[in-house]
């Protein structure tokens, strides 16, 4: 084996190792001898050091490991921890709740319910992962169709959307408003 | 050695009915839009004699595909009606009866092209290994440290699901639809007093009490209204647990 | 923020994120543009691409990901702390391509199309988040609708739903085409 190959597979080695990972466990897989082994490692702990990468290879409990740059932590520390999104606008919360109740559906079937434009309320929903896009309606237009996500089922604390609160079935409210007006 | 082949007993397992079919049809080198019916249905007889089959419905599926095509044949036998008989109406010529399996074959053919691209895709993925161990490790730590959704609550998003039910509908009320006993007050006493001889209720068992859907749906807002007035409190013990209502308590 | 800098902190993100980063996160959190951000994450990946490392930078499930090269797949598979799943069964891989590319689906719509029951195969795949229920199908007994979800991708590697291999009439975009030449 090359040993620039040999190290780009310690390299992987370590990076999918779920623990840090020991000389002697790389030297069995690639059947080196472990000074060889010790050694590229060095090497590739030097090259991540030498360019200010924001990753490096530490030696952690006996064992190599993959750890972010201390230097980018501040940055890190933000993906960890998304703050506190911003509470749901009501006109999110409402094209959520017709999702969640009436899914899978199209952005023109949502805005005949809500009367208005969902656009950035379909963007907000997407990019915070509870609603999801889910093929395509049959139709003129073969428009888009949303779902909720399995993470909406999670944030909300249900099992299956069947968990979801029963209201009061949507269609035979319609159907009741339109035989009201119509008597 | 082409002689060994045909002693070669097979034991390939077929996915289904079309999956043996589309086979038979492909080891025989037939024109799929003009299969031999009588043939083929043999053919699928003879494997299905020994077919082992691992459950009842299997084994029903298979049965069934081979009604379909003993039907198809005895069709094709029949004698064609007279065309001046039965003026055409749709097409110029009739239906031919092998159509349908056809279409359904050649639509089978399709999801079998697309599994095993997927097969490929996969077996081209599982060439890439993420960060320790497994894409969905930590999928559960990530989830509960992001929160998009802040402050709302399930009961925001009923609440908001509700009043846009109410702002459709004209004020049933008016009409008188939801009778008194129905009464929104009277549900919001009786939870109370519930409440006050059991320390709490479950959510679950509270609506599941109740006999009809208005019924459901005015103790419903009852206790939304009840949480409002901040008379009673909605808790869940865990993700995903029972949620369970109680007394308010300062 | 030096340029250089930015593309350590994007390495330390899309390293530390448990899921595939989308650009827009690594944006807001470094205040760049995306397209900026989009350019550092292309020199990036050109960097490993160029080197030969042992692993890399991809764009999966609409997001970036540091993936190990499938060069040193053999030798990664030795690793004793990597557990795997099996593959999927034929019936599944079947069951799946259906949802894929006809989603929403329901069971009895698939049972058409495979011959078969479909049961054992829609709960593996449920089981392994591979696909998800999303509401239900107007109509007698309202049944259940199946969509695929973001794991989906993850697993196959794919970009997003358009990356499927294209099929006969079957993906959205050969619709497309029909309906752009009708006109």
């Amino acid at each position: 084996m090359h040993l620039s190959f040999a190290t780009a597979v310690i390299e992987a080695l370590i990076f999918a190792s779920s623990e840090p990972l020991k000389v002697k466990e790389i030297a069995g897989i690639l059947g080196l001898a472990e000074e060889t082994v010790r050694e590229l490692i060095r090497e590739l702990q030097q090259e991540y050091q030498e360019k200010r990468r924001g990753i490096q290879i530490l030696e952690v409990a006996g064992g190599y490991q993959f750890l972010t740059n201390p230097d980018c932590a501040p940055y890190v520390e933000k993906l960890k921890k998304v703050p506190r999104q911003p509470t749901l606008s009501q006109a999110a919360l409402e094209t959520l709740a017709i999702i969640a109740y009436k899914q899978p559906i199209t952005r023109a079937e949502i805005e005949t319910l809500r009367g208005v434009r969902v656009d950035s309320s379909i963007t907000t929903l997407l990019e915070r992962g509870l609603i999801q896009e889910a093929g395509r309606k049959d139709g003129p237009g073969r428009p888009i169709l949303y779902v909720t996500t399995n993470d909406f089922l999670k944030y909300f604390g249900l099992k299956s959307l069947d968990d979801l609160p029963l209201v009061d079935d949507w269609s035979n409210n319609q159907q009741l408003a339109i035989n009201l007006t119509a008597d | 050695m082409g002689e060994q082949k045909t002693y070669q007993i097979r034991l390939q397992v077929f996915e289904g009915p079309l999956d043996l079919l589309l086979h038979l049809i492909e080891r025989a080198e037939i024109d799929i839009y003009n299969i031999p019916i009588v043939e083929i249905t043999d053919q699928y007889l003879a494997y299905l004699e020994k077919m082992q089959f691992f459950n009842l419905q299997e084994a029903a599926d298979f049965l069934l595909m081979a009604a379909t095509l003993m039907q198809i044949k005895a069709r094709m036998l029949l004698p064609r009606p007279v065309l001046e008989d039965t003026e055409p109406e749709e097409g110029e010529e009739e239906l031919d009866p092998r159509q349908e399996l056809v279409e359904r074959l050649l639509e089978y053919k399709k999801v079998k092209a697309l599994a095993s691209e997927l097969q490929s895709k996969e077996a081209e993925a599982l060439k890439f290994f993420p960060r320790a161990g497994g894409f969905f490790a930590d999928r559960e730590i990530a989830a509960a440290s992001s929160d998009p959704v802040g402050e709302v609550t399930l009961w925001d998003l009923v609440q908001a699901f509700s009043a846009l039910l109410e702002s459709l509908v004209p004020r049933l009320e008016l009409e008188g639809m939801p009778r008194e006993e129905y009464s929104i007050p009277d549900r919001m006493e009786s939870i109370l007093t519930r409440l006050a001889s059991e320390p709490r209720i479950c959510f679950r068992a509270l609506l599941a009490g109740q006999a009809t859907r208005q019924a459901i749906v005015a103790t419903f807002l009852a206790l939304l209204e009840l949480i409002r007035m901040r008379k009673v409190g909605v808790y869940q013990d865990q993700v995903f647990g029972e949620i369970v209502i109680q007394r308010w308590e300062e």
